[in-house]
């Protein structure tokens, strides 16, 4: 946030006569900077508002909050004339569900949920499965010990949704692998996402245990995870964005690949549909099909020749001859 | 004239209040001024905000659990117990209660009353917890509390799994079966809004009546008050140390125990992932700066409710709404301090007031 | 007058001894112990160089909090506000860090950081005389508050940082004893009893150590020194347990307090420095996550002596190193280790004809040995806590032995004694 | 003795707390190398001058010169720097510091706090005969030992006026002789010591000058051999003194107390309460005499039901007391004068009206009967009965001359005396059959004193049984039927307080003469 003065706090209903849209958008806890979703989701509206030269608000969560402040917040965007508003994650769900039926000219979308049947609400989901199944498969070829780790941040579903196509994937490959899994903490304790030293220590373990590759989907505390494969020279993946941008010059050399679930281009095809006047209704699924979901092959020198038998696995998923668990 | 505004306790409390208040603005507006923003405007946006039907249901409805809580919390605090451990007693009841009343099927009423006393039942129970270990094996509740908040969140992540006390509620979402219609307490409607209010919150006022009660009017009360006052003299008159130790905190775990009621029965009707979290912890301060008595802590917890639903629009207006979480500390420290100054002041102009009326010149 | 010291013990002059004697023989028992422990359980995690290197790694911040806590404490101020101090360590190391770019700085600044904590602690406990457990969570609340606005004003802006985080801060270099990794990493290798453990044991503490853990060892000798072998120590410690005695004898009770609690916010907020800048590489809204409460507890474990406190870090840091590397299974391990010492305990009870209490711990005992032997592995999340509960046990059978500053958490008016 | 500057002047000293003049106009010249008593009764404000003399309190007013010199004291240190010493009327030891360390305190830098200044201590033990051994922990000593650990704190930093306020309150007569011994030869060494107490027959003894502090100003500076015991007393009350005296026998044959071998044990096993036996009758005042810390206080908490037995069984009347809570006592009817009053007596930042219930909370006036009354003897409402207790604490006002404005002030705002007066009202309320008065006039004024006694003697009167305890020997013998004499948590003799004069008294309490003087 920089200086800046008041903006428009009040607004007209989106009446306007020109058809300039405003997008707001609002985080789940940790906000902008957890290196994960709302993260990307903050990518994407920056790029909202580069290549649509659109008017982006952004507002944040509290943590603890209760539904009541979620339902104030989404209002607060939708009465100030925000149209399309964003909700990035599942603990909004409730609230849009009550938010959504009260401004029906206004589109909305939500981020990791599906419960909501509104007529204006988009549901953005994401096939995770599919693309841990990849780096899960990466890995593998990787291990020269028949060693892996995986390390979930919090023990949601939605992270052990990670963890169910990861394992499966590097099954696929190597069938007698060895899969350490490790959860830094548990619901409702959502600290797990925010502890770079246990992640750091967790990562330690493993590795020191003779894991040689290890995964982990814990947000912030992956870059502990990340500096304990750096200190022992050994391999590591990153999720939601492509890691190896943001890792250090020492690290970058660590980083085999990233599982990269793009919430960005999910938040900003949104936009542009809202836009166009294209806005699908209902679920949006992003996946491999549709490049909502990927790898990242930023570090070719650490992946070498398996990007072949990568996109080959990639191509069956999405024939769907093959089907990653998503439990 | 200064005799009387000093004499009574009431009258204190509310000269550091004010006081306490005044320094929190002032620095707030320094804070603000510095970091660039204009503290009239600021102030005045939340206020606008804050005066919007929506915002003062959601304050409300906030400030009733935030009630709660710093009452439970002041239940310790009146006899210098401190039980740190609010947050983990009404997370775990919250959630048993859920469970129970997702899973039993009973009439209306009944199944209400079910569930807000397995509530206080739970919560009772596990403040019972820290209170045998401090008269069994003396150790402080301050520790055994925080250790016990940490404990029961693993209690709570180990039941709420699928296949324990959990369901699925959405792809990422899950919690406790869904209480059905006959145990949910529908909310009351406020004009300009469609929010509501949780009715619930009758609750809080009740509590905070049966708290004034029990304090002003009871032997209990007085015990407990005698005991905070001065351990040594109330043992003397023959009050029970160790059972006040555990009947207090009972009680106040008890208390405890009602905190998610308003918002399980009155909104969620269920504990899930996104159940509200913490409260137990902005209790204290609550409490501290109500001054543990049942009208301080209810303007407390409005105030402090207030600010912060209407530190939403301070983010709208792209100015951090932390600043919000400065005020709060802001006025809870000065308060402390400021009331141990008015206090230490009104007790020597006490003891100048009585020598005067008494025409003691020596000793 | 002299017949009431008829029944004193001669003079202690073989106490310090003793008690050395006594750190050493329970020390040495716990080792043996996890090795037959290891040996048993085929747990080899339990005495690697790993899970030493973890324990240091995780007792650190902790032992810090600790440390700090037993200055205050010893002065006769409690200090719960530790969990904020350390809070604003971690913030004030991110801020001199990063806009320096140099490590050293960043540990300047977390020491700064955690002393404005700790000042503030005493302005209102020692001049206003307010209550020091309230005063303590007035500053739990107010930390996270400054410390978010601060960063959001300084952090948003720059690249990798945000409200709730740093970006990436300069790291400290780290250091080996020359010599050691090696030879004693192929020893380890090979599991023989004792002497891989001891290479295990040796080679997790002198491997690897960045300079905060080295400073952070030290401060307990040092800690030790000052208290208990200097004017000034005595002079501190003497406002802890009479301070009415020690201003009628010159002392600046003040001055002594305001250091105290002042010196213990350094302390906490050498613990941020860590959990920002050796633990991670950033600083983290929630980093230090009751790390300041569990110091708490070691230093009353520790029965608020530096060697002891050093110890309580220690085994909480061992619990949590256990339980976040080797999980369940070694945590599970465990339970077989707190049977047999309940065992034990219960026996020396029955000798000692304290039949109640040594009933309890058979019964206790029993439980937790059906319990391991009926079962593989602890659930997860339970296993998650395992210091925490570790803690609780540990203070429920040690408190009665403990004994705290006589004038601790007590208001001190100047000129207020008889 | 050189006769040159003063050691010590003190001119126009005045010194206010919140509504008390502790100190007004003081003049006093200590001459060096002599023994200066200061007498003056409880509150007369001997601690307060001293203490400013010792720079821990600032005068409002008045000077101070040392040698000559005008000072300006601000702390202990520039006191001690002067030379000036002090051993407080309350110990100032941490307990749990070793003895070596509570002497360096403060003082480190003469002799370090090593090996140097253990050798010093030895050094200084030895010289006077002090018998102090360094290494041990306080709280391991006596009283008379922890008295001349305070000496010697004196002694180590080289002072040369040393004060000693009430050093003799906690020691028996042959050890205030062994005291005395000490200060005569402190003199000898050419020091100078200001000697405070209130019994005039020791100050007349060992003082080379007296001056008389009343109400909080200097009224006479008097040599020994000029005045009586009877004249001193007169110029520190300013009138006659109270007599505590008793007129006829009231004592019955029925007994309310009954102690039969009972035996309390501390924390290491040590019986502080060793095997007691004793009858209180209807009507009669027993008094306990003892050496502070030979077990009165345990014996009190053993009857109140606050300390746990090891052995014996209390009695009153017929009831069974052992094992019952101290609430349960107390409604027996059990009333009680705690030895310290703000400890376990009241309640300072209440007002008034609530420390009347303090200890009653379960009878009337001040709760409300509960609803199964009559046949069980109306059990206690959980409900408190605010105007029962309000017009209850006037009453007391009223009848024991509690000086006070109203009952919303708070305790804390009373003078000593009057806040004990209300505790007597309180503790005679609801008709006790046994009294329990621990030192009840102690830090009471003069014509409070003698209305406490009044009180106690009318209830007497009335059949009430007393357990009296108490420092004050003329007290003990003017108010007993009976007298015990406890030593080391036994009852070691009996007296006749008709009989019997404080000295032997006193030797009695050393246990020098054991058995009885009857
Ligand atoms: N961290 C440490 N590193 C090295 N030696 C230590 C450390 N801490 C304490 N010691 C030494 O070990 C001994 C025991 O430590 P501890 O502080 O627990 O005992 P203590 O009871 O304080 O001993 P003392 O009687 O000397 O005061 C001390 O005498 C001290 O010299
Ligand atoms: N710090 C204080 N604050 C308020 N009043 C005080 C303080 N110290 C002493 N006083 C009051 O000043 C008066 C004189 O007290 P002081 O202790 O000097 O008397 P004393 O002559 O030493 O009595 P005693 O013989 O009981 O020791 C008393 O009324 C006492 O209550
Ligand atoms: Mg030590
Ligand atoms: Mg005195």
């Amino acid at each position: 946030a920089g200086c800046g003065g008041k903006k428009a706090t009040t607004g007209g209903g989106g009446g306007d006569g020109k058809k300039s849209l405003k997008v707001g958008l609002a985080y789940d806890v940790g906000g902008r900077g957890d290196k994960s979703f709302n993260d990307a989701a903050y990518a994407g509206l920056q790029k909202v508002q580069k290549e649509l030269k659109l008017d982006v608000k952004d507002l944040e969560a509290k943590e603890g909050e209760s539904d009541n402040d979620k339902i104030q917040r989404l209002e607060l965007l939708a009465k100030s004339g925000y149209n399309p508003v964003v909700a990035v994650g599942f603990v909004y769900a409730t609230a849009l569900g009550k938010v959504a039926p009260k401004y029906p000219n206004t589109k909305f979308a939500i981020v990791d949920d599906d419960t909501i049947q509104q007529p204006n609400v988009t549901d953005l989901l994401f096939a995770e499965q599919e693309g841990s199944y990849l780096v899960g498969a990466a890995a593998a070829k990787k291990s020269q010990t028949g060693n892996i780790g995986f390390i979930g941040g919090v023990q949601t579903p939605l992270i052990k949704k990670f963890e169910a196509g990861y394992v499966a994937g590097a099954k696929k490959i190597n069938p007698k692998i060895k899969v350490q899994i490790k959860y830094i903490s548990q619901p409702p304790d959502f600290s797990g996402f925010k502890d770079p030293a246990k992640g750091k220590t967790i990562a330690q373990g493993m590795y020191d245990q003779g894991a040689d590759v290890v995964y982990a989907s814990a947000g912030l505390s992956g870059t502990g995870s990340l500096e304990a494969a750096t200190a022992a020279k050994k391999w590591f993946i990153g999720v939601d964005s492509d890691q190896w941008q943001t890792a250090s010059a020492a690290e970058k050399p660590y980083v085999l690949t990233s599982m990269l679930k793009r919430v960005d281009t999910a938040v900003f095809n949104f936009v542009k549909s809202v836009g166009d006047g294209t806005v699908q209704k209902g679920d949006v699924r992003f996946s491999l099909k549709n490049d909502g979901i990927d790898y990242s092959t930023s570090n070719p020198q650490a992946l070498g020749d398996m990007t072949t038998t990568l996109n080959d696995l990639k191509q069956q998923i999405i024939s769907g001859k093959i089907t990653p668990p998503e439990k | 004239m200064i005799y009387r505004l000093f004499a009574r306790s009431w009258t204190r409390t509310l000269v550091a209040a004010f006081v306490a208040l005044v320094f929190s603005i002032a620095l707030t507006s320094i804070v603000l001024s510095i970091s660039g923003f204009n503290p009239p405007s600021t102030f005045q946006a939340m206020f606008e905000f804050g005066k919007e039907p929506d915002s003062i249901v959601n304050t409300l409805n906030k400030a009733s659990s935030y009630y709660l809580s710093a009452l439970a919390v002041a239940v310790g605090f009146r006899m210098n117990l401190f039980n740190i451990g609010v947050d983990g007693q009404y997370r775990l009841a919250a959630m048993l209660a859920a469970a129970a009343g997702g899973a039993w099927n009973l009439p209306v009423v009944l199944h209400q009353i079910v569930i807000v006393a397995v509530a206080v039942l739970v919560g009772g129970l596990w403040a019972a917890v820290p209170a045998l270990l401090k008269v069994t094996r003396g150790v402080s509740e301050v520790i055994s509390t925080i250790m016990l908040n940490f404990i029961a969140t693993g209690i709570i992540a180990y039941l709420l799994n699928p296949g324990r006390l959990a369901v699925q509620l959405g792809p990422n979402n899950i919690g406790t079966k869904t209480i059905s219609h006959s145990g949910r307490v529908p909310g009351t409607p406020f004009p300009g809004t469609d929010l509501k209010l949780y009715s619930l919150l009758v609750l809080a006022i009740l509590a905070g009546i049966g708290f004034w009660f029990m304090i002003n009017r009871t032997r209990f009360g007085f015990d407990l008050r005698a005991t905070g006052l001065s351990q040594s003299a109330a043992v003397a008159s023959g009050v029970d140390a160790r059972r006040m130790v555990v009947m207090a905190m009972v009680i106040s775990g008890a208390i405890a125990g009602l905190i998610g009621m308003p918002q399980l029965l009155g909104e969620s009707y269920t504990y899930s992932l996104n159940f509200p979290t913490g409260i137990g912890l902005t209790g204290i301060g609550i409490a501290l700066l109500g001054r543990n008595g049942p009208v301080g802590i209810a303007f407390a917890s409005l105030l402090w409710a207030f600010l912060d639903v209407s530190s939403q629009i301070l983010d709208f207006n792209d100015i951090p709404k932390e600043i919000v979480a400065i005020t709060q500390a802001a006025v809870l420290l000065s308060v402390v301090v400021v009331y141990e100054v008015v206090n230490r002041v009104g007790q020597r102009i006490d003891q100048r007031h009585v020598a005067a009326q008494l025409g003691e010149v020596a000793a | 007058m002299i017949e009431q010291e008829i029944r004193t013990p001669a003079p202690d002059t073989g106490d310090r001894e003793r008690r050395r004697t006594r750190v050493l023989v329970v020390g040495g028992g716990i080792f043996v112990a996890l090795i037959l422990l290891r040996l048993i359980t085929g747990e080899s995690d339990i005495t690697s160089s790993g899970t030493m290197g973890a324990t240091l790694a995780l007792a650190v911040p902790i032992g810090m909090a600790a440390l700090g806590g037993m200055w205050s404490e010893r002065s006769g101020v409690i200090n719960i506000g530790l969990e904020g101090m350390m809070t604003f360590g971690t913030w004030g190391a991110a801020f001199a860090s990063y806009f320096s770019g140099n490590p050293w700085l960043g540990l300047l600044g977390g020491i700064v950081a955690g002393a404005v904590g700790g000042l503030l602690h005493a302005v209102a406990t020692v001049t206003f005389g307010v209550d020091h457990i309230v005063s303590g969570v007035a500053i739990n609340i107010l930390a996270p508050g400054v410390t978010r606005y601060l960063s959001d004003l300084l952090f948003t802006d720059e690249k990798g940082g945000g409200a709730t985080q740093s970006p990436p801060l300069p790291s400290f270099p780290t250091w080996s004893v020359p010599g050691v990794g090696k030879p004693l990493g192929s020893l380890e290798k090979h599991h023989w009893i004792l002497v891989s453990d001891l290479a295990g044991l040796v080679r997790g503490v002198l491997t690897d150590l960045s300079p905060i853990t080295l400073l952070g060892i030290l401060l307990v000798p040092v800690s030790y020194y000052l208290l208990w072998r200097t004017a000034f120590g005595l002079r501190l410690r003497s406002c802890g347990e009479n301070p009415v005695a020690a201003e009628s004898l010159g002392v600046k009770v003040y001055r002594m307090k305001y250091s105290a609690v002042v010196i213990s916010g350094a302390l906490a907020g050498i613990g941020g420095v860590f959990l920002a800048m050796v633990a991670s590489s950033n600083y983290q809204e929630g980093q230090v996550n009751g790390r300041g409460y569990i110091g708490l507890a070691a230093m009353i474990f520790g029965n608020w002596r530096p060697g002891m406190v050093a110890g309580g870090a220690g085994l909480f840091g061992y619990t949590d190193a256990l339980q976040l590397r080797g999980g369940a299974g070694a945590v599970h391990a465990m339970l077989l280790l707190i049977g047999i010492g309940l065992l034990a305990l219960a026996v020396w009870r029955g000798y000692r004809r304290r039949v109640l209490a040594a009933v309890i711990s058979t019964v206790v005992a029993v439980g937790v040995l059906v319990w391991f032997f009926l079962t593989d592995a602890l659930p997860r999340e339970i296993v998650t806590y395992s210091p925490h509960i570790t803690t609780l046990l540990v203070l429920a059978f040690a408190a009665q032995r403990l004994r705290m500053p006589a004038a601790d958490g007590m208001r001190y008016r100047r000129g207020g004694g008889h | 003795m050189s006769t040159t500057e003063p050691a010590v002047e003190l001119h126009g000293i005045t010194k206010r707390f919140p509504g008390v003049v502790a100190n007004h106009d003081i003049d006093i010249e200590v001459a060096a190398g002599t023994v200066h008593a200061i007498v003056g009764e409880n509150g007369a404000g001997k601690s307060t001058l001293m203490k400013i003399l010792y720079g821990m309190q600032r005068p409002d007013e008045g000077t101070i010169k040392v040698a000559g010199v005008e000072v300006a004291l601000h702390s202990p240190s520039d006191a001690i720097a002067r030379g000036i010493g002090m051993v407080h009327q309350h110990f100032m030891l941490a307990d749990n510091l070793s003895v070596l360390e509570n002497v360096v305190l403060g003082a480190e830098k003469l002799h370090g706090i090593g090996g140097r200044a253990r050798r010093r201590i030895r050094e200084i033990s030895d010289q006077y005969g002090l018998g102090v051994e360094p290494d041990r922990l306080v709280e391991q000593l006596g009283v008379g030992a922890r008295q001349r650990v305070e000496i010697l704190k004196v002694l180590y930093r080289g002072a040369k006026i040393l004060i000693l306020d009430e050093p003799t309150a906690v020691l028996v007569p042959q050890e205030v002789e062994e005291l005395f011994g000490n200060l005569r030869e402190l003199k000898r060494e050419g020091l100078t010591v200001i000697f405070i107490s209130h019994k005039l027959d020791e100050v007349l003894s060992v003082a080379d000058t007296i001056t008389v502090i009343r109400r909080g100003t200097t009224v006479d500076t008097v040599r020994p051999g000029d005045v009586t015991a009877r004249q001193l007393a007169e110029l520190m009350v300013g009138s006659e003194l109270p007599v505590p005296e008793l007129r006829e026998s009231t004592v019955t044959d029925v007994p309310v107390l009954t102690m039969d071998g009972v035996t309390v044990r501390d924390a290491t096993g040590r019986a502080v309460v060793d095997d007691v036996s004793l009858t209180i009758h209807e009507g009669e005042i027993l008094g306990i005499a003892g050496v502070e810390g030979n077990g009165q206080a345990e014996l009190v908490e053993a009857i109140m039901g606050m300390l746990p037995l090891d052995a014996g069984v209390i009695r009153l009347g017929d009831t069974e007391l052992t094992g019952m809570a101290t609430r349960r006592r107390r409604e027996a009817g059990i009333g009680f004068i705690p030895e310290d009053r703000h400890r376990h007596g009241l309640l300072l930042e209440s007002p008034l009206w609530e420390n009347r219930i303090l200890g009653h909370q379960t009878r009337p006036p001040n709760v409300k009967r509960g609803r199964r009354g009559g046949a069980t003897g109306g059990k206690a409402g959980v409900l408190i009965d605010r105007q029962g207790f309000r017009s209850d604490t006037e009453r007391i006002v009223r009848d024991y001359d509690v000086r006070t404005p109203n009952i919303d002030v708070t305790a804390a705002s009373l003078s000593g005396g009057n806040q004990q007066k209300l505790i007597v009202g309180r503790e005679m309320s609801n008709d006790p059959k046994l009294l329990i008065a621990a030192h009840p006039t102690r830090g009471v004024d003069v014509g409070a004193q003698s209305a406490i006694w009044d009180h106690l003697r009318h209830a007497r009167a009335e059949g009430l049984a007393v357990l009296l305890i108490s420092a004050d020997l003329d007290e003990l013998i003017g108010m007993s039927d009976t007298l015990r004499v406890i030593l080391r948590g036994r009852l070691v003799g009996e007296a006749d307080p008709a009989t019997i004069t404080p000295d032997q008294l006193g030797s009695l309490m050393t246990g020098a003469g054991e058995g009885s003087a009857a």
